[in-house]
């Protein structure tokens, strides 16, 4: 018989480079602890992330999908993270309306200083989705092993 | 002939799919019919026809071929069929029936196609003779009988109950496993209601239709016709034809890399789609009037040329009622062979 | 009506105005009309059909007639003039090769709601004096249209015309208390559960026969990232509960702030999908986060997704489960 | 064994020849050694890296070779372009035997032949040529016409000189569409090389090469008094199940996987001009 | 298939403690395309270059994965080692195993898994990776300042001091902007003129220093470092080569009665005149709309008079087409015109002026040479009210003013209420405010002075009501302090009106595709970090057209924007980011869409010819981007709907198989 194995999220993080991946950074160099259950994945603003990619780490197998980007306002392109944040707004707003859970996705604003509430973020987020359980409702079989 | 009355057809159906998986026409949550698995309670629509043809049954959607390990340089092949288990589907329409045996002509010639005819072995057909055929029914332009289907067992509706006739062994094996449910019955109930099913046929606006100006040699004759151009014009190049279409049978072969390995599987073309004959390097097929052709010529000439004579086409009616601009092969074909 | 409409391009073929006229003729019954092109005065004549059936938006053709040069009469119902101006506002057709007739749109009617009445094996349809005349083999049955308008028409939201070189009928006005968003407002009041039920109910009968795509006026695209197998998410068969999902909400998604609810998706569905609803949510979920927008509405708008406001809702904050 | 058509084998790449700067051809054996299956010449094998696609490439060599099959991949799409940046050791996958073959049991014996080939064309009748060198006594005459756009675009060529042209009663004749440097031999298009050449009207010809050559030489050859029925071509068009189901190469009553591909052309005037 | 190297790094024990470095090389060593893996000590120092070198050299790599520190600290490093070893840099990543992995987590076989698949993510990365080569572009050693105010003199004085060519355009027949208006300055009353006038000459005389005057912007055309500018040159009807600026003309001209612009209207000029004495160029212009040669054809007194022969009545407006690398807006400001403000009289009452009229009401080269008089009786005002906030600070609602606070209205006040106190003393002086800002240098003792000093009554509250009796400007304001009303019998009420962005920087901004936030002031790229640069490149900002704000702070941004013009003219070529988004023509559908999320304004479209099926051809409108003025944010390639736009060294396919590499089960 083989254990009941706790049940370990797999979380993407879209980070853009300028402000929350620096922040995860801080959050690394000042030896702040979250769980291993986050990817980061390095993205040059938040704008770049696509809601093709978010649905692909669902698919693949992730349990929740969170991006993080410069405050509005501090983008080092100037607009990239309001447009973002619009699109992301929608997104959640449609993945919602389908019945999938809200809590899965994510989106914070962290900025380079912010390393603490980039490890507080994460902390939280892994929590919510391990409440949450596996994701069921956006799940590809095939992908599973 | 046996007879299976009214108040034994649930229990009739209980007996099939306590063996085996059962499947009959059910309406779904938007009052169409779907073939759908037989649990305690589930009703038979009384639809006509489902939305999708039964070919689902025998070529499917989509379907896994194959898996490959990769690792390193290494590849493994891995055989993932199974041997399929018996089903039954129950109320296939004379159309749909007829559908089958342009399906075999394709999948069970060599080379066999393994998948199909695994499926085709492990599963017997019950028709359902037509009570009230709909305006868009055109079946008997290619023979078909719409009151007395082909299938292993053909089932007519009667007043009270149901006529029952095997037709292969298979039907003759189904009928006896549920002998104590059926008692003998009278043709001549089945005569009646297959009368007023000819009836009713014969006064629909498609009666009498004949594909006489299309059909078997007539490849360098219809090739070139300037109506292609105007009959495609509005064609959005979807695959709606060809998805409801009974007899359609084009694949695509897709891998899908799952992360863990790859998954090979098909699943439906259409020849309608710009990509159908996209290779690398270069489409022989660029324009969707070429496209469209293509689909016509195959079901009116030259599936004919390969079969017989036989049309790719069994007159369901589905794309008359489906196709987004009605635009459809009663169309072509009376465009094709009206003006010669 | 389709009188006024064969004069008209009688005229403008002959006047030298336009050289093709794009519009419907008749089909095999008495309501399957289909789109075509005429190309003079004879085409129009013998084969020009405009009734309640005539239903395609034909707006999106004129992007393939653009490419075909010289100049094209279109007739447009109001829905179809936004489809028209979203278009344009997108540089997918030219303004100036399109002459634009402007149909007055009582609603149109739906076939599939006639059958659903029990009429079955008809030979015919006519309309006079407001009721429909339907003659089938077993006899005639009168009906009235509004039981078997179309409802997408039920819900419409503007009888005005945005864009129209000229006008047949008299022009309307945008539909101040229509209803359409009641069922997404419906679905966002269930819970999450409920709503996953249903869609899963709705999309897992998609065949993905890109009925819905290849009929939408904002799915133009040169190549859909769906047919491109260099964009990594080319997918061609509805394999699984995920890409039914997939390819709805990407669909969705691209046309969000673009889709002028002309309701074509539903209307061609060959399996019934409500896929207008998921387009709705957007339209609403832009109304109520950015304010109102109609797209097609004004072709120099920018539109929900081209523009920000610093103090955007954040998605944290929009909508949120129901519980 | 395999049974199933749809279902490939695994075969290893033993060696990589680059033939041209955009052709490589390929050895494939199976994992224990030998061949993966028989062929006929002219016959294709539907090759694959799983996960990227899969494409019917011709046979090159002979069904005479009983150690390894080799093909040969011009570079110009996803598949090819994977398989050109593989290296020796790795496994791809191959179905077939696939289509109808050049009829080199029956109407093609004793004949004198005249194979016609430009390019990458010259792949699929290499096969023919080198079972009709293993089978010398079997065959006439064989008259080689291969031309590409220059010297480096010529396939096989180390095998060309030193083994056709050796080998009797063949006679090679090669062009390039343009003179270069360090090439002495003829310069201008096949089909004009063709005319020049001037062949017995009894030979029967195969030919392979783009569409553009075909056209021109089938010109010029019936300009010279040869019948369509002598002469053989091969196509290559979209296939995918390899086996005249999926419909792909539907065109007019064939299936190009299966009917054909190879194909006399009076039986291609039957079909409508769409390939 | 990609030849792929993966080197893990210890960073002595920082990683390694916590890492199983050696499990994590064998781990990735099995995945495909890698053809070596190894770990060291110090992947950063010099001799973990040369193991990656050597690697590179010994195992024909084509890819190369660290998995070390965060690519922030080293990713420049191993791109460069790469490159020297002629591997294209972009063909390096980097996976970050310390900031990410060792230092936040404890467990070792954790942080080892973890190690492994963000490995992996990199792998997989630079499997799709492409070389990237940085596109150059030339550089036009010249600069445009749109604007000749002192933010643009500034500007154009210090561009021209490091040895770059400079042109002025500016609107008005002469430079010297608002400044020129004024008449001392705060805090160190020092006069306007005097401190400005040397610097227009300075313009004026500088070799390099072109001015355009009454001139504008057309159309501006091209990026950075290759804009093409044309500037049209209105008209002035004297040709500006012949004439002296004697000034005879403008002395004789018999049509005296033009209101004079110059004096905010407070006394008269004639059609042909030169704006004030020290005006650059000193050139005069023929005003056409009330010139009666121009309006008539009779007169042509000026012509006859002029022994320089410059008068030239069918002057046309020319167009000039110039060259440029550089662009500085400096637009600058002008007051807010306080007619919606009904209540304080503006509109009604003569002796209600604005604070820049008042400048030129004590100005000694003003209409009343320097004695303040009220307008309405030309009587010296012995009660005078200083309303402050006219326009700023507003709730924008109520769509009267603006919602910012102007900056430098406090400190002119104080400075009017010094000086009137100081050259009059028996007025009485009140400013009603909502608060005294003066954050700056010495410019709180300033306003202690104004009140300690020179006992100006500053009184907190607002003035609601002015109104004109009998000559008497009737003021009732309340006293928040004290909470009373208050009504003042007043001769002159100064409004500090709000500044606003001139009308003109509207458009420019559109031509220069340079963003503005709701007001019309330029958006600067970065409000902390770049508030010299507009975020399009090679536009840069100077003076208030940015924002509110008073001389030294105008002075001093208008040097900080001519240095970062010098840095950039100071280069031969432009090299680009290689990671730029680039348009699939194949693919794009023209619609705009990625245009408009676009900061930069780097997308252009253009109708091209494209093959269609069967010989025919196509003619489409497609995106294209200029590499050298996208930063490669990305923004686009999110809006397009067709995919057609990507993003070089972070492509969708490359984010996706990171994406399926970490997600892999």
């Amino acid at each position: 018989m083989q254990d009941v194995k706790e049940f370990r999220p797999t979380i993407v993080a879209f980070c853009c480079n300028w402000c929350s991946y620096a922040g995860a950074d801080l959050a690394g160099s000042s030896r702040l602890v979250y769980p291993a259950d986050v990817k980061i994945i390095r993205v040059p603003c938040s704008c770049r992330v696509n809601p093709l990619f978010i649905l692909r780490a669902f698919q693949r197998g992730a349990d929740g999908v969170i991006m993080a980007g410069c405050h509005p306002g501090d983008c080092h392109y100037t607009s990239g993270n309001y447009f973002a944040r619009r699109r992301m707004t929608l997104l959640f707003s449609m993945l919602d309306y389908l019945g999938i859970e809200r809590e899965r996705t994510r989106v914070e604003w962290i900025s380079a200083a912010e390393g603490a509430k980039f490890a507080k973020t994460m902390n939280e987020f892994v929590a919510t989705v391990t409440a949450l359980g596996e994701n069921k409702r956006l799940e590809d079989l095939r992908c599973k092993k | 002939m046996k007879k299976l009355s009214l108040a034994k057809l649930n229990d009739f159906f209980a007996a099939i799919a306590a063996k085996q998986a059962l499947y009959l026409p059910v309406n779904n949550k938007v009052g169409k019919a779907d073939f759908t698995k037989w649990t305690a309670g589930t009703e038979m629509s009384k639809a006509l026809n489902t939305v999708r043809s039964a070919k689902d049954f025998f070529f499917p959607q989509t379907e896994n071929l194959m898996d490959f390990k990769m690792e390193g340089k290494n590849i493994e092949v891995i055989d993932s069929r199974e041997e399929c288990e018996d089903f039954v589907v129950f109320g296939v329409r004379a159309c749909d029936a007829a559908s089958f045996a342009i399906l075999d002509s394709v999948y069970l010639v060599d080379p066999v196609d393994s998948y199909y005819k695994n499926r085709r072995e492990h599963g017997t057909v019950v028709t359902m003779a037509c009570g009230k055929p709909a305006e868009t029914c055109f079946c008997g332009t290619f023979g078909i009988d719409a009151a007395n289907p082909a299938g292993d067992v053909t089932v007519w509706e009667v007043a009270d109950g149901y006529m029952l006739r095997a037709n292969t062994e298979k039907g003759e094996a189904l009928l006896a496993a549920t002998a104590d449910l059926l008692e003998a019955g009278d043709e001549k109930a089945v005569e009646a209601a297959q009368a007023k099913t000819r009836e009713i046929m014969a006064k629909l606006p498609l009666a009498g239709l004949t594909f006489d100006g299309v059909g078997v040699g007539k490849t360098k004759e219809l090739f070139d016709r300037p109506e292609w151009k105007t009959l495609s014009e509005s064609c959005l190049g979807c695959g709606t034809c060809t998805f409801v279409c009974p007899t359609c049978q084009c694949y695509d072969v897709r891998d899908f890399d799952t992360g863990n390995g790859i998954k090979r599987f098909r699943c439906w073309d259409s020849c309608m789609y710009s990509d159908f004959t996209l290779m690398a390097h270069g489409n022989s097929r660029n324009s969707q009037v070429e496209r469209f052709r293509q689909r016509f010529m195959h079901k009116l000439v030259y599936y004919p040329d390969r079969n017989n004579g036989t049309f790719g086409c069994v007159g369901c009616g589905r794309c008359l009622a489906r196709c987004p601009i009605s635009m459809n092969i009663v169309k072509v074909a009376k465009t094709l062979g009206g003006n010669k | 009506m389709q009188e006024m409409m064969k004069n008209r391009a009688y005229a403008l073929l002959e006047n030298g105005t336009v050289d093709r006229v794009l519009g419907w003729t008749r089909g095999e019954f008495a309501y399957d009309m289909t789109p075509a092109v005429f190309r003079n005065a004879d085409e129009v004549k013998n084969g020009f059909v405009y009734n309640d059936f005539c239903a395609a938006n034909l707006s999106k053709y004129l992007v393939k007639e653009c490419r075909a040069g010289g100049k094209i009469l279109v007739f447009l119902k109001p829905c179809d003039t936004y489809s028209f101006n979203q278009l344009l506002a997108e540089h997918r057709i030219k303004r100036d090769m399109i002459y634009v007739v402007g149909i007055e749109c009582f609603g149109k009617a739906d076939v599939e709601k006639i059958k659903e009445m029990g009429i079955e094996g008809i030979t015919g349809i006519t309309a006079k004096d407001g009721i429909y005349t339907v003659s089938t083999i077993y006899g005639d049955k009168a009906i009235k249209p509004a039981d078997v308008m179309a409802e997408r028409c039920l819900a419409c939201k503007s009888k005005k015309h945005v864009v129209y070189d000229e006008l047949i009928g008299n022009e309307g006005e945008v539909v101040e208390d229509c209803n359409r968003f009641d069922m997404v407002a419906k679905l966002e009041a269930m819970t999450p559960d409920e709503r996953y039920e249903f869609w899963r109910g709705e999309l897992s009968r998609c065949i993905r026969c890109n009925a819905c795509r290849n009929i939408c006026p904002a799915c133009t695209c040169e190549q859909c990232i769906f047919d491109n197998p260099n964009s990594g998410v080319s997918q061609k068969a509805a394999v699984n509960s995920f890409e039914e999902n997939m390819f709805h909400i990407i669909r969705a998604f691209h046309v969000a702030g673009r889709c002028t609810d002309c309701g074509e998706c539903s209307r061609v569905c060959p399996q019934n999908i409500p896929l207008h609803l998921l387009n709705r949510k957007f339209i609403k979920d832009v109304n109520t986060f950015y304010g109102d927008y109609q797209a097609g509405e004004d072709p120099t708008a920018k539109p929900p997704l081209g523009k920000y406001e610093k103090n955007d809702i954040e998605p944290g904050e929009a909508g949120g489960a129901k519980e | 064994m395999n049974t199933e058509t749809l279902i490939p084998y695994a075969g290893i790449v033993t060696e990589i020849t680059q033939q041209t700067p955009d052709v490589k051809t390929f050895r494939v054996e199976a994992p224990g050694g030998g061949k993966l299956f028989e062929h006929k010449p002219g016959q294709c094998a539907m090759l694959s890296v799983p996960g990227i696609s899969e494409a019917m490439i011709s046979i090159t060599s002979s069904p005479t070779n009983t150690e390894y099959m080799e093909f040969s991949v011009k570079k110009c799409g996803c598949l090819t372009e994977w398989l050109h940046s593989m290296e020796v050791g790795q496994m791809i996958t191959v179905r077939g035997p696939y289509g109808r073959h050049f009829p080199v049991y029956d109407e093609l014996l004793g004949k004198d032949l005249l194979i016609i080939a430009g390019g990458i064309g010259l792949a699929p009748v290499r096969s023919v040529i080198n079972y009709v060198r293993d089978n010398r006594d079997k065959f006439g005459s064989v008259d080689i016409v291969y031309g590409s756009r220059s010297k480096d675009d010529l396939v096989y060529y180390k095998e060309i000189v030193e083994e056709w042209m050796t080998t009797p009663g063949f006679n090679v004749h090669l062009t390039i569409d343009n003179p270069q440097e360090g090439w002495d031999g003829h310069v201008g298009f096949v089909p004009n090389f063709v005319k020049e050449l001037n062949p017995d009207l009894k030979k029967t010809v195969l030919m392979c090469g783009p569409p553009i050559m075909i056209k021109f030489t089938l010109g010029g050859l019936m300009e010279l008094g040869f019948k369509k029925e002598q002469v053989y071509t091969t196509m290559e068009l979209r296939m995918k199940c390899g086996i005249g189901k999926c419909g792909r190469c539907n065109i007019g009553n064939k299936y190009v996987c299966k009917d054909g591909p190879v194909f006399r052309f009076d039986e291609l005037d039957e079909l409508p001009n769409e390939y | 298939m990609q030849r792929i190297g993966v080197f893990i790094c210890h960073c002595g024990t920082n990683i390694a403690a916590t890492v199983d470095v050696k499990a994590v090389a064998e781990a990735l060593s099995h995945e495909p395309g890698v053809v070596f893996s190894t770990d060291y000590q110090y992947m950063c120092s010099e001799s973990g270059q040369t193991l990656m070198r050597e690697a590179i050299r010994e195992h024909k790599l084509t890819g190369v994965v660290v998995c070390s520190c965060s690519p922030r600290m080293h990713e420049a490093t191993f791109r460069k080692a790469a490159e020297k070893e002629g591997l294209n840099p972009y063909m390096v990543e980097i996976a970050n195993i310390r900031e990410q992995v060792s230092w936040i987590h404890k467990d070792m076989a954790e942080a080892t898994e973890k190690a492994v698949i963000l490995g992996r993510a990199a792998i997989a990365k630079v499997h799709l990776n492409k070389p990237l080569k940085a596109g150059e572009s030339p550089v036009t050693k010249r600069a445009l300042v749109i604007g000749g105010g002192i933010a643009g003199i500034q500007t154009a004085l210090d561009i021209a001091e490091a040895g770059f060519e400079v042109d002025i355009v500016e609107k008005q027949p002469t430079i010297g902007g608002k400044m020129a208006q004024i008449d001392k300055t705060f805090p160190t009353l020092d006069c306007a003129a005097c401190i400005l006038t040397p610097k227009m000459v300075d313009v004026a005389q500088n070799e390099k220093i072109k001015i355009f005057s009454y001139s504008e912007v057309e159309s501006v055309k091209g990026f950075v470092g290759n804009f093409k500018v044309e500037i049209r040159k209105k008209a002035r009807y004297v040709d500006e080569d012949k004439c002296t600026g004697c000034g005879l003309c403008t002395e004789k001209c018999p049509q005296k009665k033009v209101p004079n612009e110059f004096n905010m209207g407070f006394d008269t000029r004639r059609a042909v005149y030169i704006p004030f004495a020290q005006a650059v160029p000193k050139v005069a212009t023929i005003d056409a709309n009330n010139c009666t040669m121009m309006k008539t054809g009779k007169c042509g007194l000026c012509a006859k008079l002029c022994t320089a022969g410059a008068i030239d009545y069918k002057q046309q407006d020319q167009i000039v087409e110039r060259e440029y690398g550089a662009i500085v807006a400096a637009t600058g400001f002008n007051p807010l015109k306080p007619d919606k403000f009904n209540e304080l009289g503006y509109s009604t009452c003569q002796d209600v002026v604005t604070s820049l009229e008042l400048e030129r009401l004590m100005n000694a080269a003003g209409p009343t040479a320097g004695t303040l008089l009220r307008p309405s009786d030309k009587t010296h005002p012995h009660t005078i009210v200083f309303v402050q906030c006219v326009g700023s600070r507003c709730d924008v609602e109520n769509e009267r003013g603006k919602s910012y606070c102007s900056k430098i209205c406090c400190m002119y006040t104080a400075k009017h209420a010094m000086l009137i106190r100081e050259k009059y003393p028996d007025t009485d002086v009140y400013v009603f405010y909502i608060d005294v800002r003066t954050p700056g240098k010495n410019f709180d003792e300033f306003y202690r002075r104004a009140v300690e000093q020179y006992g100006v009554h500053y009184i907190k509250g607002q003035v609601g009501k002015v109104v004109e009796e009998n000559g008497t400007l009737k003021v009732q304001a309340s006293d928040l302090l004290s909470g009373e009303q208050l009504h003042i019998d007043a001769d002159l009420v100064v409004l500090a009106t709000a500044v606003e962005p001139d009308k003109s920087a509207r458009s420019i901004a559109t031509m220069l595709t340079a963003s503005m936030d709701t007001n019309d002031f330029f958006t600067e790229a970065h409000a902390k970090l770049r508030p010299v640069e507009s975020p399009t490149a090679g536009i840069f900002l100077s003076g208030v057209c940015q924002g509110p704000k008073d001389i030294p702070e105008t002075v001093s941004q208008a040097s900080a924007a001519a240095a970062k013009v010098i840095g950039l003219l100071a280069k031969d070529k432009l090299t680009c980011n290689p990671c730029v988004a680039n348009s699939n023509e194949m693919l794009c559908n023209g619609c705009s869409s990625c245009e408009k999320v676009c900061p930069y304004g780097a997308i252009t479209y253009s109708d091209k010819e494209f093959r269609g099926p069967n010989r025919t051809t196509l003619i489409r409108r497609v995106a294209t981007v200029n590499e050298a003025v996208c930063q490669g944010c990305g923004a686009c390639t999110v809006a397009c709907p067709s995919g057609a736009m990507d993003l070089k060294g972070f492509s969708n396919r490359q984010i996706m198989a990171e994406v399926d590499a970490i997600c892999k089960m």
